[in-house]
């Protein structure tokens, strides 16, 4: 059975890529449906969905909320991206050489990983982004920062359970190098974990950033779901169409990931899936 | 946007919008509204101060809270001219040089002590001078203060000084109690924790996150005065919940930062409630966008200049403040002495701005910018934030490319002091007179790495010469001719982008009578305040 | 599990819980330090006048004059006993700012966890014995919302709906403002502002330990003790209470652990949006004012909790799995 | 003959679409009288255990009985209502599985799952004491301190006399065993067949015996049925069957169990190739932050010499080890103590780089074949990794390839194809391609054959033998199958908790055992008093 096929099965994980086609495809198209800057002023604030010319009404400064929906999706996916590439690259290599190396290695990586994660992960990317002024680059670097504790956690049991196996020995008595079997042998075998964890990460990037924003810690130039939300969140009782339409558009975004992390995970090992053994009902 | 704005910096005061309903207490009892005595006044402050002495702190909160508790000598009418508080009279002699000031016989401290002119002296010669550091920049022009007898003190100046009595508001110069604070820690004496002054209301309680609760003062000099039984201020966070406080009546006043620009429309059609922008007239707070004057085009005045036409004032006055505050016409406010109404700084043109830009050779390129700078944006809540967003649209149509900075309150003034900006907003008071307030952000003498200076770091000696010679001129009316010659110098070389002159909604019940009499508004001691039936 | 073996892994968990929070405190100390700006430089802005000899005086008198390793030491030793400081914003002890608002978050994130944890469990173990029917779906779908939503906007959507719309809930706070109120009227007050924060922050957490407590059941079904039991005749309500669910609790319990302190970063989102007056809110004040006393005093408190809390689940591990060597 | 109390007729399981073939059992029959043992035997694949798990109604969801009946106690099974069932389940037939390991529910104490047999079928009463006889019944040392013990105190042995405690509680008239010896060791294996066979004797329980290994269906089985493909190829009486096997695949089957006689000893000269002396090394079990644990001797003072062409046999029990002491020789673990000197080189205190000249030529055969291969890479590049690292050119190293799988008889065109694509046997001979792909002196083969059915086994020790004859090979063969061993080996190392406990000549420890653990071995082979039928040809 192909991984595509075992993928399509899952109707959650094929709903879940549809919604993030379409989230894409709106990114993409922003500068064309609304070839101005969201940040423009359109016409007249606080108008209601409909009116005015606006889809999806107005904010407190007359800008198009649907507008800023539309260009807040690059900002999503860039942030959610980046952040989540960065930290792979480095949880990964932790978890690798302390899954791998063993011995005083891998305590001292794992007192390392334990020592981050007992700091509340939001509460250390406040402060990170506080300390090095608020901007795309300052996020994208504190989310990384917080979120690479998990990788290497996942990725160190992968090593450790690997290390183990026997073809890996094999390797080891053919005289390969430490890094060769790392690459060629290991990594390949402990990739689907990291996947399906990759597409949860940008998932959970994308909701660090909204909050940030949320809080008033947003990259200012940058028309973001979550600055919208946090824009519109003193004059609820008079625009509540600010806030609740981009908190749809993130949680569309944020879903969708989800389910297709859950497809990535059943297609790649199915092993696992094909265990939906009965339980007792 | 940071959500429970650390309150508006200092207190910011409105122009003078409607003419001040000025209700003395004769006209009270004409319209046969008899001061009533009793009630408690329920109001809110934002945020909560960190403690209730002035000198100690001068920010916003402590202003109006603390003006209840302590009194100056003197204070000012909406016109700022002085009237008489703790001091009964005064003279100024004829070189304008020596002050004679006549104090109220039988005052009593909270704590029962006489107060007497050795406390005038103290407060003034000793402790505002090492506290309080905009008093010490006027107060470090007295020569000799002698106190002949227990009721009266005579300042003596280095020169004449023709704004001198400004600074004697309890907003500037609080008298506290020399028995209390002399020879002690100022900052840290523990007496700070409860507040002895001289004023209508004594220091009652105060929970922390809560409320603070103050009570008439049954030994107030003042025959049958405070009316009120006391002052509760609450602390809310959350402006939602202000604005729904000050709807239900769970508040019978806001004042300051309490209610958003966008929440003001809502209450002025509320019957019960009356919407006052007057009482800031001492204060005048007025805001612009600062420009580091020592940058490459920002150095142009035509670039200024051309900045300066690209901004609609009126959309920031109706659609930022909802009419809160009115444009900015001149550096010196209107509510400011010797505001000169003939001097109009350049209006809303961009076709003129984008010739200007021209001019310059500044030509758009092919997405339409001719030049770029960048803005920090002032973290004092939401509508600061707007403001810069709507200042990035307005230079965008004339083709300049603004990027904005995002900090918080440290950072912008670190970065301000340092001069580590091309262009921020920024807002200062001019305290009655422009000596006191405006002086110090044009002259060269006063560019320096401290914030609210002359930070943008603009010199014109013309200015200087025009700016001392008012300082030192005794007769106002000399003083006139010299500010008005300074305001069109100004304008000419439009250093700074004027934007509003700032106004703080005061939003009260109708039956509470006499909240805003004075030129210091909210912050008068409310002695002669009461709640109608 | 004998009480001196208890006794010795207490010991042993305690030393590594010092210094693993001795080791967040000096690593927060340094990293605030480098925010642009200090205290001096929010109290000008804030008085609107400044000069050098005003800015000289705030930084002597906040003891940032002197070098950062001298502040630290006097910092740790301090620590010590148990003074953590003189807040200059709020002018009182650390200490007693903390102990002012810390039971408003522990209250928060207590229920939250408590919310999240039982309600978590209880789906998930539904959706398991129902799996692939319409309950299983159904509350998978409910818990990849949850979890999928950010925490400020369903407590926006919550206060827009109970508190703006229907006027159920209060919208802010922890007791209406200005009602003296005594003992149980007290008590009932601060629930009724409870219900929507707490529902905030744990319809999150929830929605996690939904989908964990699924899994796990599933894992565990899976098992050959279960097929030795249903071998025994034992019928399957009982195999489920007495075999499977014991088992399925172990990740749980494990995963409780480890989050315990995304609960406390996930509360000061919720205590801004609902003005909780919680320590969550208090650090990120204390951040922008650079108050650098009580942010640190809320990251030691933040560190114990954690700490405290892995310690407790590890225990509780312990008694549930015979095999764990308490070591 | 008295009347069968569990009679299977005509049972017919279906396969999920897209499976090899229709139905996982075909049209099966087989009876168990009181008393009786009767073995299904068949190699994996062949619906033996299928057929176990019918009877007893624990068919996976997707696999459902197309056909037939299983009569018991006047009842069809199939045809039962669940409650029904789930009362006979325990009380009339108990089972048994393979894995004792993971058998037992980990939280809870071992008296009181044999306990909760009792009582979920309504007995009340003294339930301890009888769960204290049962444990005596089923000889568990020292049962009172057993019955409060957690599973996870327990040996595999001793867990699976739990198991047999468990199904045997409430006198069942039929015991079902789905392999219950297969994950035991040589020695336990014996003593829980002969615990099986006396506690039938004694309760007159019928037992169906599941099992691949003819040695355990000659030591226990009264009947015997052939399974192949899911369909009984032939049934009889044991002795009839294992003795005259009338079906061909019969007969297969039987000519490929190792015979265990033993290998005439063919030195090619006596030069040594390798020289271990007191070999020692040890592990840290538990130990905390603060302490280190208590350490366990894997291997103690082991030493042996191994001349050029020879093929030494290293036996013993799992925990013996022998597995450690063969990755000592190869270098994946270090040892503390001793010498591994290969052509007079001491290899122990070798770094990384100095070892690699050597790794060429010491090369090892895995146990898995499922594991010992990387999943994601091609067979081709498998073989030729090992050439390309030691500097061959890639091309001829791919060449190397190719002849190397002819040599393991595979087709070329395998070279590739993913190593998912093929069978247990095919990977193994990837992997022995893999080892020779450095044409080595010396290969350690690790238990190279255990994981396979029989008739594969056979064929990969063949070729095996082959290979060492032609490249003149010096091997070091591990195995737990005495049998295998006999076979392959010319001569055989006894290890017993790390020591070498005898070592000698093939027929001589196999004939005339001196060390009393050697005997207690060669005794606990099953069916050892039976020697399969000479095959012809």
């Amino acid at each position: 059975m192909t991984f595509w096929r075992r993928f399509a099965r899952n109707l959650g994980a094929m709903a879940g890529l549809a919604i993030l086609v379409l989230v894409a495809l709106m990114a993409v198209l922003a500068p064309v449906i609304y070839p101005f800057s969201p940040w423009e002023m359109r016409g007249i604030p606080f108008m209601p969905p409909g009116e005015g010319g606006f889809l999806l009404g107005s904010d407190s400064l007359g800008r198009d909320v649907a507008a800023g929906i539309a260009h807040g999706a690059l900002v999503s996916f860039l942030v959610g991206g980046v952040s989540t590439v960065a930290a792979l690259v480095l949880g990964v290599t932790l978890g690798a050489v302390a899954g791998y190396g063993g011995g005083w290695v891998d305590d001292a990586i794992m007192r390392f990983t334990e020592f981050f994660q007992t700091i509340p992960s939001f509460v250390l990317a406040v402060v990170l982004v506080a300390i090095f002024t608020p901007s795309i680059t300052s996020i994208v670097v504190a989310i990384a920062v917080v979120s690479w504790p998990p990788v290497t956690r996942v990725v160190r049991a992968e090593f450790l359970s690997l290390r183990s196996r026997e073809f890996v020995q094999a390797a080891e008595v053919l005289g390969r190098g430490r890094i060769a079997i790392m690459v060629t042998e290991i990594l390949p075998n402990a990739l689907s974990p990291i996947i399906v964890l990759a597409s949860l990460m940008v998932a959970t990037a994308i909701l660090l950033e909204s909050s940030l924003s949320f809080l008033g810690l947003g990259d200012p130039n940058l028309m973001s779901w979550g600055f919208m939300i946090g824009s519109g969140r003193s004059v609820i009782r008079i625009a509540w169409w600010m806030s609740v339409f981009p908190g749809i558009a993130i949680f569309l975004t944020v879903l969708a990931l989800n389910l297709v992390g859950e497809g990535l995970n059943d297609a790649l090992n199915p092993r696992l899936a094909g265990r939906r053994g009965a339980l007792p009902t | 946007m940071i959500t429970a704005s650390p309150l508006g910096r200092r207190t910011l005061l409105a122009g003078a919008a409607a003419a001040p309903t000025l209700m003395t207490l004769a006209e009270a009892r004409a319209q046969g509204v008899q001061p009533r005595r009793g009630g408690v006044l329920n109001t809110i402050i934002t945020p909560e101060p960190p403690l209730l002495v002035l000198g100690v702190n001068n920010q916003g909160p402590t202003l109006i809270v603390a003006s209840k508790i302590y009194q100056g000598l003197l204070s000012v009418t909406p016109k700022l001219e002085p009237t008489p508080v703790l001091a009964k009279s005064w003279t100024r002699s004829e070189d304008g040089l020596t002050y004679t000031f006549a104090l109220e016989q039988g005052v009593k401290w909270h704590d029962g002590r006489d107060f007497t002119a050795e406390d005038v002296v103290f407060s003034i010669m000793k402790f505002h001078m090492e506290v309080n550091p905009r008093a010490r920049a006027i107060l470090q022009r007295i020569d000799r203060a002698e106190a002949p007898d227990a009721h009266t003190v005579r300042f003596t100046l280095k020169a004449p000084f023709e704004p001198f009595l400004l600074i004697f508001d309890v907003t500037g110069c609080a008298i506290v109690p020399k028995h209390v604070y002399d020879g002690t820690d100022f900052r840290n004496n523990p007496a700070n924790a409860t507040p002895i002054g001289t004023g209508p209301f004594r220091f009652a309680e105060w929970q922390r996150g809560n409320f603070i609760r103050l009570v008439r003062n049954d030994s107030y000099w003042k025959p049958g005065q405070p009316y009120l039984d006391g002052i509760t201020w609450r602390i809310v966070p959350d402006s939602q919940s202000r604005a729904l406080a000050l709807q239900t009546g769970q508040v019978q006043m806001t004042t300051s930062n309490d209610i958003e620009p966008f929440d003001v429309p809502r209450f002025q059609q509320q019957q019960n409630l009356e919407v006052r922008q007057d009482g800031w007239e001492l204060f005048a707070p007025l805001s612009w966008i600062e420009i580091n004057n020592r940058l490459d085009n920002l150095k142009d005045a035509r670039f200024r200049r051309a900045m300066a036409h690209a901004v609609d004032r009126s959309f920031i006055a109706q659609r930022l403040w909802f009419g809160v505050g009115k444009p900015a016409t001149s550096p010196i406010a209107s509510a400011t002495r010797f505001h000169d109404p003939s001097v109009q700084m350049p209006a809303f043109n961009p076709r003129e701005a984008m010739a200007l830009l021209d001019g310059m050779g500044l030509r758009p390129n092919a997405q339409g910018i001719r030049a770029s700078f960048k803005m920090m944006q002032l973290p004092y809540g939401e509508v600061w934030n707007r403001l810069s967003e709507y200042l990035r649209q307005a230079m965008r149509q004339v083709g300049l490319e603004v990027t904005l900075e995002s900090t918080d309150v440290a950072g912008w003034v670190r970065r301000l002091a340092n001069w580590e900006y091309e262009t921020t907003i920024n807002f200062v008071y001019q305290w009655g007179d422009p000596t006191l307030g405006v002086e110090r952000t044009y002259v060269t003498s006063n560019i320096q790495k401290v914030a609210f200076t002359n930070t943008a770091g603009y010199s014109n000696p013309e200015v200087d010469r025009l700016f001392e010679a008012a300082r030192n001129a005794a007769a106002a009316e000399e003083r006139r001719r010299l500010f008005s010659e300074v305001q069109k110098k100004l304008v000419e070389d439009i250093p700074l982008v004027w934007l509003m002159e700032l106004s703080f909604p005061t939003i009260h019940d109708r039956r509470l009578r006499n909240v805003i009499t004075t030129g210091t508004g909210v912050h008068k001691s409310f002695d002669d305040v009461f709640l109608a039936a | 599990m004998g009480a001196a073996k208890l006794l010795r892994f207490l010991a042993g968990r305690s030393v590594k819980a010092v210094i693993v929070v001795l080791a967040i405190i000096v690593f927060q100390f340094v990293l605030i330090r480098l925010a642009p700006g200090d205290p001096a430089s929010v109290i000008a802005g804030q008085s609107g006048a400044a000069d050098p000899l005003f800015m000289q005086q705030l930084r002597a008198q906040f003891g940032l004059d002197r070098p950062l390793h001298e502040q630290l030491l006097i910092y740790l030793r301090d620590m010590l006993s148990l003074d953590l400081g003189f807040s200059h914003r709020q002018q009182q002890p650390v200490v007693r700012l903390i102990a002012e608002r810390l039971p408003a978050t522990l209250l928060l994130t207590g229920t939250a966890f408590l919310f999240a944890v039982s309600g978590g469990v209880a789906l998930g173990v539904m959706a398991a014995r129902r799996v692939g029917r319409a309950a299983d779906s159904a509350i998978t779908v409910l818990a990849l919302t949850f979890y999928a939503t950010p925490i400020f906007w369903v407590g926006l959507l919550l206060v827009l709906v109970f508190s703006v719309w229907l006027e159920w809930l209060p919208s802010f706070g922890m007791h209406t403002v200005g009602a003296e109120l005594g003992g149980l009227a007290y008590a009932l007050d601060v629930a009724r502002h409870l219900i929507l924060p707490a529902l905030t922050l744990g319809l999150f957490f929830l929605a996690i330990y939904a989908r964990l407590a699924r899994a796990s059941m599933l894992e565990v079904a899976d098992q050959d003790f279960v097929r030795t039991a249903r071998a025994k005749g034992v019928p399957e309500g009982r195999i489920v209470r007495a075999h499977v669910l014991r088992n399925a609790l172990l990740p749980v319990i494990t995963f409780a652990g480890i989050q315990a302190g995304q609960l406390v970063g996930g509360s000061i989102l919720v205590e801004t949006v609902f003005a909780w007056p919680g320590i969550g809110r208090l650090a990120f004040d204390a951040l922008l004012a650079r108050d650098y006393a009580t942010l640190l005093g809320v990251f030691f408190c933040t560190a114990v909790m954690v700490v405290v809390f892995n310690l407790v689940t590890d225990l509780l591990y312990a008694v549930v799995d015979p095999r764990v060597e308490v070591a | 003959m008295s009347a069968p109390i569990l009679a299977v007729e005509g049972l017919t399981i279906g396969l999920p679409a897209g499976g090899d073939r229709a139905n996982a059992v075909e049209d099966v029959s087989l009876a168990v009288r009181p008393g009786e043992i009767v073995c299904v035997v068949g190699e994996s694949g062949s619906g033996k255990s299928m057929t176990a798990a019918a009877v007893m109604g624990l068919l996976p969801k997707g696999l459902p009985v197309r056909a037939g009946r299983v009569l018991f106690e006047g009842k069809d099974l199939l045809r039962l209502a669940p409650e029904a069932f789930r009362a006979l389940r325990g009380a009339r037939i108990g089972m048994v599985f393979q894995e004792p390991m993971t058998a037992l529910n980990p939280l809870m104490r071992v008296g009181d799952q044999i306990a909760e047999a009792f009582r979920v079928h309504g007995e009340r009463g003294d339930i301890r004491s009888r769960v204290l006889a049962l444990l005596e019944d089923v000889r568990l040392p020292d049962p009172p301190s057993i019955v409060d013990a957690y599973p996870f105190r327990l040996s595999g042995g001793q867990r699976q006399r739990v198991m047999i405690a468990m199904a045997l509680a409430l006198g069942p008239s039929v015991l079902i065993a789905d392999e219950p010896t297969t994950a035991l060791d040589v020695t336990t294996q014996m003593q829980i067949l002969r615990l099986i066979r006396n506690l039938q004797e004694r309760r007159g329980t019928g037992v169906l015996f599941i099992t691949h290994d003819f040695g355990v269906v000659a030591e226990i089985a009264d009947r015997v049925a052939v399974m192949q493909h899911g369909r009984v190829v032939e049934q009889g009486e044991a002795g009839r069957v294992l003795n005259a096997p009338g079906h061909p695949y019969t007969r297969a089957l039987i000519a490929a169990v190792p015979h265990g006689r033993a290998r005439p000893a063919e030195v090619l000269s006596p030069e040594p190739v390798l020289e271990v002396r007191n070999l020692g090394k040890s592990f840290r079990r538990g130990g905390g932050l603060f302490r280190r644990g208590s350490p366990v001797l894997a291997v103690s003072d082991a030493s042996f010499a191994l001349a050029k062409g020879e093929t030494l046999g290293v036996v013993g029990e799992s925990g013996s080890g022998k597995s450690t002491l063969a990755r000592c020789v190869v270098r994946l673990i270090e040892p503390e103590r001793g010498e591994i000197a290969f052509h007079g080189t001491d290899l122990r205190p070798l770094g990384r780089a100095a070892m690699r000249p050597f790794r060429a030529r010491i090369q090892m055969v895995f146990q898995d074949p499922y594991a010992s291969l990387n999943p994601r890479r091609r067979v081709g590049d498998i073989i030729a990794e090992g050439p390309i690292t030691h500097g061959m050119p890639r091309a001829e190293a791919v060449a190397r390839a190719r002849e190397l799988l002819s040599l393991v008889q595979l087709d070329p065109g395998a070279m590739d194809r993913f190593p998912h694509e093929f069978s247990g046997g095919q990977r193994q001979r990837i992997g022995i391609a893999r080892a020779l792909a450095l044409e080595p002196e010396l290969l350690i083969a690790d238990e190279p054959v255990s994981a396979l059915d029989v008739s594969v086994q056979a064929q990969i020790l063949d070729l095996l033998d082959g290979i060492r004859r032609r490249l003149r090979l010096t091997m070091l063969f591990i195995t737990h199958d005495l049998r295998v061993a006999a076979q392959v080996c010319d001569r055989i190392a006894v290890m017993q908790r790390g020591r070498i406990v005898e070592m000698g000549e093939t027929a001589r420890v196999f004939g005339a055992p001196e060390h009393p653990y050697t005997r207690e071995l060669l005794d606990a082979i099953p069916g050892k008093a039976w020697t399969p039928p000479l095959q012809a040809a």
